[in-house]
């Protein structure tokens, strides 16, 4: 193998795993809380408005009260967020945001937004409650669903008779 | 041709082990020079050639003795490949060509033409495009080096076989510094057409200054086509000399020479009786490499009948076609009784027996004891060696009966061996073939085949072969047929010799005619006055 | 003109078998058309790279490679991997892709180094290797994933704290490539007359087919056709036969790899301990129908064998139930068909590669004909 | 030093390192709580259940036809004839032997076919061995829901037709071998019919290749050409140990059915060959030589795995990998035989 081959195929695979590491960064998955609670900042109560609908990166648009919370998936670091207030000033507001690479679950604060507060209180990270119960009850559901079949999933075989319980 | 020679042979030996196939053969190949290169079977061509082009299996066995030069510099090749790089090309026997694929992949087999591309310093060259364009025209030159017209984009498997020998011909042209090309039996395969078309390239490429070695078993175009000839016999090079002015039957004289005359004084006085055994009419065998066309024999009681000639003429055939092993074809009759001909059971069960050439694949089973060897076939075909249990409803295996037959036969025959249950494949040669011997044997035969009996074994397992044959035919008064590349073998123990020549019976001698006669026969009696006769061309 | 419609009807026997098979299974299913047509269109995709990965080996001449399986264990692992991550979208799928291949490589040259020490048998050595790895998956994804291997998501484990769970949704991926370049028609003959085309895919599956037309025409595809028809041949030219062998069956085992994360994209779910198993038994199945044996293949036979072979799959329990009022019985005519077309090429694989052993002794001894009119004459 | 190596090389390392698996999952048994006797009487249980299937192996390998992938053809004959026997409403020893005897003039018949099938394949035998059981298999799991079966042991209740995936052979013939002058004692019994049973036909598999016939099938494997040239006719000895195995396959699956006390139909003989294909490799055959002592060493370390692997590991690791190390060790066996050198059958 020539010198200049060496290279160029180092430079490949150091391409390939770049790339890796970008698409884990473009494609990581968070689960955004929309949240309309009153935010406190720096001692001030900024309060949402009582009706909007939020879109996250064009998604459908979701209604939400006063201090509500829903949930959306999206993918990647930077997203945009529309908001509309229905009922009070009819306001119209597009902003856009970024969650940390390593933040699965994040609280996206409307009225922070809103009020354009500085954007470090816009995104924070969610503590999950003990998860014990929840994620228990969750496990139980759903081992072993079943399957819509399609092909490479009808049989399942194993290279062997069932083996007898001791009989 | 007064040039340095581009090859030179000088004193080149080989032994495989204690047995010696070339000793102390020189001879130099001028540039464009045409050497026809002759000898029977076991010759030494064939160990000489895997000298030249370094094959492994000469290394592995201790490698050769003398020197061989290229260009005057000495050379040593370690593998075939560096042999090529010298510019020395082989055409082998068998063809060496991707059935599925044109001519001009076929010429340029890993020697393709490639485009440019930059993927080629990640992947390495092998995903590089091919460039057809380029190597159609690399191969039509190749081709037109030889004169002849091939489709450059015909696939192998659609043409006839002589464009396939000429493809492979070009194959080794396609090199850039081809100077010398070795042919091995170019000719076997073609028609007469052909092989005139052949020859005619080959004398084009000879002017052009491309040395060739031609290796045949034509000898008249041998004759026709070289501008010399060196004659092996024996490992030995009994002659090298021009060939303008010399005839066919002056090389297969010096082919089959004469070698220990002494041995066959005594051996053939005896009663023969004025009876046929068998007689063959019109037999012809589909045996690959050994096809025989037509075939008429009559063996007369208690003879010992020899069957001669060169390799691939088809005697071996014979024997293999009779015994039902390949397909045949003809009218047999034993004892005026018909033969069944493609039933090897029904010609055991009139008491025939062959013992064959191909001891490994056809005459033994190596994986089990000499008690199994011996006595299988007897047990199969005459019930011999076991007992019937439950009332005759099953015969049960006597083993020890089988080990009492082997024990007799290890004594009578001196196998080398640790016992009766010793495996056949862990044998030597020697001791190989007189296992062989004893199944036949235990079969009690009124009729022998023997093929090759002493084909790769020690001289002196070769005596004691022949005696047992000798033997076994004066106190038993079994007729034996025996086929053998070794024309003195068969002129010290047979009465009478058929030479084979192209599949047909050439002619039949006593074994006391002169060497000479065989010589003709074996050459094709009639090949000089009326070359028309050899038509079929096999 | 009659014999060569003849030659072309025995050609194109099995393809004409099963087009007549399910022309007839399809009324009697009774399923709407713009069902049919959707659940093809959706599957033609995914399924036709996992077949496009089997063609190299029978180039090779290594016959069918049921050793894809190996890949499609290494696309599930990565897939795993980025489910695990939480990595969504495109991304996810390019990255599960990414992953993939180390181990498909890996596996692939493993595969290929052990058909070397088998030649001759390398499809049973690929059948049995395919359920020995199974094995060693089945040690890293019951055993070593969440105990030796971290796992971040407990939702993916088993309730015993180790071992991913027998079904690993793929919501975040699910789809994403089909529905990159959205297409949709609404064909009011059809029920139901909206039919979504995964446009994207068959980008893909056009472009893996162009990989393997270009791949043809390089010299590592011309050592390997050569390989493939003539070991020795090929040796002697000095062609490096191993590692030709050895390399194809590594890009077909990275191929697959590829594949099976295309393919479970599609499906949105994988069953962890099934889902690669009989990968290559359909796949297989599929090229057989498509018209392929043991040594010829081409990218026709398989697009007609994956949409025959899919519409078979459909069709057959349906037509089972309405036919004899039992859709397991469909079922198992349609496992009896999938391995029954296997048992049938590989019959008429042996049947003919001893005609053409004795055909090309034949050759050896030249023309037999003028050979016996000349006997006659002397 | 040299002997130890030749040793290991006669013996093969994959073997070596399976017995001393073995023995060691035996030496730790009764230091993690495992009853030492019930294991063995577990392990000998299931050699009676399988030894026969293992001996099915044994003609074709001798014969040159290779490993016998195919064994389900022999085990839907016993299929067949277990079933018939039920449905003719046979208890008892009755039963057993009517089921013995239509299955294996079933397995003859199959034999034959699949040998006439096998004889135009040479050289491709175990690929093609391997699928054509696997569509038979499927093919009679059509035939398992439409044959007129009528006894309602065996239909399904609710449908009225078609026989069910499971069938008790309790009331029929269940243990009817096992129990047959077993020898009990506390957690230790020895099933003496079936070992009887295992030992009687192997030594009839011994008989027959004691024969003039079975010293034919093994020239056969062994030099087909010098069997040719000695008269035989090739294909109909490879037909001959086709027919056999088969047989053998179906006397074994009735004889497992008695063991394990079920009927299992449909997908149940899917895989069957493959234990058994393990078991004689493990016992030191390779595809073309086999012996008995091949069939009782190979069942016994085979069974003994089976058996000890899940007890010790859930006893030790609380972890059960049985289904794993049985995979990896009956397939990695295979695949060792197979890319060893060789010069027949692939």
């Amino acid at each position: 193998m020539t010198r200049r081959s060496l290279i160029q195929r180092s430079a490949v695979l150091l391409g390939l795993m770049g790339l890796a590491v970008f698409l884990f960064y473009i494609g990581k998955g968070h689960t955004l809380l929309l949240d309309t609670n009153a935010i406190t900042i720096n001692g001030q109560e900024i309060s949402s408005a009582d009706n909007v609908e939020v879109s996250v990166d064009g998604q459908e648009p979701k209604s939400m009260g006063r201090a509500e919370r829903t949930m959306v998936s999206v993918g990647g670091p930077s997203h945009t967020i529309q908001i509309e207030v229905i009922d009070g000033d009819g306001r119209k507001v597009e902003a856009k945001f970024t969650v940390p690479t390593f933040m699965d679950m994040a609280v996206v604060s409307i009225p922070a937004i809103l009020e354009k507060a500085p954007r470090e209180h816009w995104v924070t990270k969610f503590t999950p409650p003990p998860p014990e119960e929840a994620a228990a009850e969750q496990m139980e559901m759903q081992d072993d669903t079943p399957v819509a079949p399609a092909p490479g999933m009808e049989l399942k075989p194993t290279p062997e008779a069932p083996a007898p319980k001791a009989p | 041709m007064e040039a340095v020679p581009i090859l030179s042979l000088r004193n080149i030996g080989k032994a495989f082990y204690e047995n010696r196939v070339l000793a102390d053969v020189s001879f130099d190949v001028a540039p464009g020079e045409i050497i026809g290169l002759v000898g029977e079977n076991g010759a030494g061509k064939s160990t000489l050639m895997k000298i030249l082009f370094g094959m492994p299996v000469i290394r592995e066995t201790g490698g050769f003795e003398g020197s061989i030069l290229i260009d005057g510099k000495e050379v040593d090749f370690r593998t075939p490949f560096d042999a090529l790089d010298a510019g020395i090309g082989m055409v082998h026997q068998e063809f060496s060509l991707i059935p599925g694929f044109t001519t001009t992949e076929n010429i340029l087999l890993n020697r393709e033409s490639f485009q440019n591309s930059i993927l080629i310093d990640i992947f390495g060259p092998r995903i590089s495009a091919l460039d057809r364009m380029t190597m159609e025209s690399r191969s039509k030159k190749a081709i037109d080096k030889l004169g002849v017209t091939l489709d450059p984009n015909m696939l192998i498997k659609e043409m006839p076989v002589g464009h396939k020998q000429f493809t492979e011909i070009a194959r080794e042209l396609g090199r850039e510094n081809v100077k010398l090309i070795v042919l091995d039996e170019p000719t076997a395969v073609l028609t007469e057409s052909e092989a005139e078309t052949l020859l005619a390239s080959l004398r084009i490429l000879s002017a052009e200054g491309i040395a060739i070695i031609f290796i045949s078993h034509r000898l008249r175009e041998v004759v026709e086509l070289c501008h010399r000839v060196v004659v092996l016999r024996d490992g030995h090079l009994v002659k090298d000399y021009p060939a303008k002015g010399t005839t066919t039957k002056e090389i297969a004289s010096l082919m089959v020479g004469r070698r220990m005359e002494s041995a066959a004084e005594e051996t053939h006085r005896k009663d023969i009786g004025s009876g046929s055994v068998l007689t063959v009419e019109k037999l012809w065998v589909d045996m690959p490499g050994e096809r025989v066309r037509s075939v008429d024999l009559d063996i007369k009681q208690g003879e010992i009948f020899g069957i001669g000639g060169l390799a691939g003429q088809g005697k071996l055939g014979i024997p293999n076609g009779l015994m039902g092993l390949y397909p045949a074809g003809g009218t047999v009759t034993l004892h005026g009784q018909p033969v069944p001909l493609n039933a090897p059971r029904a010609v055991l069960e009139r008491k025939m027996a062959f013992v064959s050439e191909d001891r490994r694949g056809v005459g033994l089973l190596l994986d089990e004891g000499i008690d199994w060897n011996i006595a299988f076939t007897a047990m199969q075909v005459q019930d011999k060696y076991v007992k019937p249990i439950l009332g005759g409803l099953f015969l049960w295996r006597s083993d020890s009966a089988m080990v009492d037959l082997a024990k007799e036969y290890i004594d009578l025959l001196e196998i080398k061996c640790t016992g009766p249950g010793q495996r056949a494949g862990t044998l030597s040669g020697g001791n190989q073939q007189k296992v062989c011997l004893a199944k036949a044997f235990a079969l009690r035969p009124d009729l022998l085949f023997v093929s090759e009996p002493t084909r790769g074994i020690d001289i002196g397992a070769k005596h004691l072969v022949l005696d047992t044959l000798r033997k076994y035919n004066r106190e038993y008064g079994t007729t034996i047929v025996m086929i053998s590349s070794e024309l003195e073998e068969l002129r010290s123990i047979c009465d009478r010799i058929g030479i084979v020549y192209e599949g047909r019976i050439e002619g039949i001698l006593p074994s006391t005619a002169p060497i000479e006669e065989f010589g003709i026969l074996m050459a094709g009696a009639d090949k000089d006055v009326a070359p028309a006769v050899a038509g079929g061309g096999n | 003109m009659n014999s060569k419609l003849r030659l072309f009807l025995i050609e194109n026997a099995v393809v004409i078998l099963f087009i007549i098979l399910i022309a007839f299974a399809i009324p009697v299913s009774e399923l709407p058309a713009g069902f049919l047509l959707q659940e093809i269109l959706m599957r033609i995709g995914p399924n036709a790279f996992l077949v496009i990965a089997l063609l190299l080996p029978i180039m090779a001449g290594m016959g069918l490679n049921f050793g894809m399986v190996l890949g499609a264990m290494a696309g599930q692992i990565g897939l795993i991997f980025i489910t695990d991550w939480g990595i969504v979208g495109i991304p996810g799928v390019l990255l599960a892709m990414i992953i993939s291949l180390p181990i498909s490589v890996f596996l692939g040259w493993v595969c290929g180094s052990i058909m070397n020490l088998a030649k001759g048998r390398e499809m049973v050595t690929g059948f049995i290797l395919a359920f020995f790895m199974n094995g060693i998956y089945m040690i890293v994804v019951l055993y070593a994933m969440g105990s030796i291997i971290p796992i971040l998501n407990p939702e993916l484990l088993l309730s015993r704290g180790y071992g991913i769970r027998n079904v690993v949704g793929l919501d975040g991926v699910r789809q994403s490539l089909d529905n990159l370049i959205p297409l949709k028609f609404n064909l009011s003959f059809l029920t139901p007359p909206f039919v979504k085309v995964p446009i994207f895919c068959f980008v893909i599956v056009a472009l893996v087919c162009l990989f393997i037309v270009w791949f043809r025409k390089t010299k590592l595809g011309q050592d390997m056709r050569a390989v493939g028809q003539d070991r020795a041949v090929a040796d002697a030219a000095g062609i490096p036969v191993e590692r030709t062998r050895i390399l194809a069956i590594i890009i077909s085992t990275a191929l697959a790899g590829i594949g099976q994360v295309i393919f479970l994209q599609t499906m949105g779910t994988i069953n962890t301990t099934a889902s690669h198993e009989q990968i290559g038994m359909f796949s297989i199945a599929a090229l057989l129908i498509g018209g392929a044996s043991v040594t010829r293949a081409s990218i026709p036979n398989v697009l007609i064998g994956v949409i025959l072979f899919h519409l078979l799959f459909l069709v057959s329990p349906m037509a089972g139930k309405n036919l004899v009022g039992s859709a397991q019985l469909g079922e198992f005519f349609r496992q009896s068909v999938s391995y029954g077309v296997i048992a049938v090429a590989l019959v008429l694989y042996e049947w003919k590669r001893q005609t053409q052993e004795h055909e090309s002794r034949a050759d050896l001894r030249g023309e037999t004909e003028p050979a016996k009119k000349a006997g006659g004459a002397a | 030093m040299e002997g130890l190596k030749r040793f290991i090389a006669d013996f093969g390392l994959p073997r070596l390192i399976i017995a001393v698996f073995l023995f060691l999952l035996f030496a730790v048994a009764p230091f993690v709580g495992v009853s030492l006797p019930a294991a063995i009487s577990d392990t000998l249980i299931r050699v009676g259940m399988n030894g026969i299937m293992v001996l099915a192996m044994i003609p074709m390998i001798q014969s040159g036809c290779g490993l016998n992938f195919g064994l389900s053809l022999g085990v839907i004959a016993g299929l067949l004839g277990s079933t018939i026997s039920i449905e003719m409403g046979l208890v008892g020893l009755l039963g057993f032997l009517m089921a013995v005897l239509l299955s294996q003039g079933f397995g003859a018949a199959f034999g034959f076919g699949y040998g006439k099938l096998l004889n135009r394949v040479k050289g491709g035998e175990m690929m093609i061995a391997t699928y054509v059981g696997f569509s038979s298999v499927m093919i009679m799991s059509i035939a398992w829901l439409v044959l007129p079966y009528k006894s309602p042991t065996m239909i399904w209740g609710f449908a009225g037709t078609g026989l069910r995936t499971t069938i008790s052979v309790e009331g029929f013939w269940r243990h009817i071998l096992d129990d047959f002058l077993a020898i009990q004692i506390a957690d230790f019994k020895f099933p003496t019919g079936a070992i009887l049973v295992f030992l009687l036909v192997a030594l009839a598999v011994w008989a027959f290749f004691h024969l003039k016939l079975g010293t034919a099938v093994t020239a056969v494997g062994s030099n087909p050409i010098y069997a040719k040239a000695s008269g035989i006719s090739v294909n109909k000895m490879r037909i001959v140990s086709v027919m056999m195995s088969t047989m053998l396959g179906a006397l074994g699956i009735v004889v497992f059915q008695q063991s394990f006390g079920f009927i299992q139909l449909y997908d149940g003989p899917l895989y069957m060959a493959f234990p058994a294909v393990a078991a004689i490799l493990i016992g030191g055959a390779s595809v073309n030589k086999a012996t008995l002592t091949h069939v009782f060493l190979g069942t016994l370390l085979y069974q003994g795995i089976l058996t000890m692997t899940p007890s010790i590991f859930n006893a030790v690791m609380k972890v059960d990998m049985s289904d794993v190390i049985r995979i990896i060790v009956s397939n990695g066996m295979i695949l060792y035989a197979l890319t060893r050198k060789t010069k027949v059958a692939k």
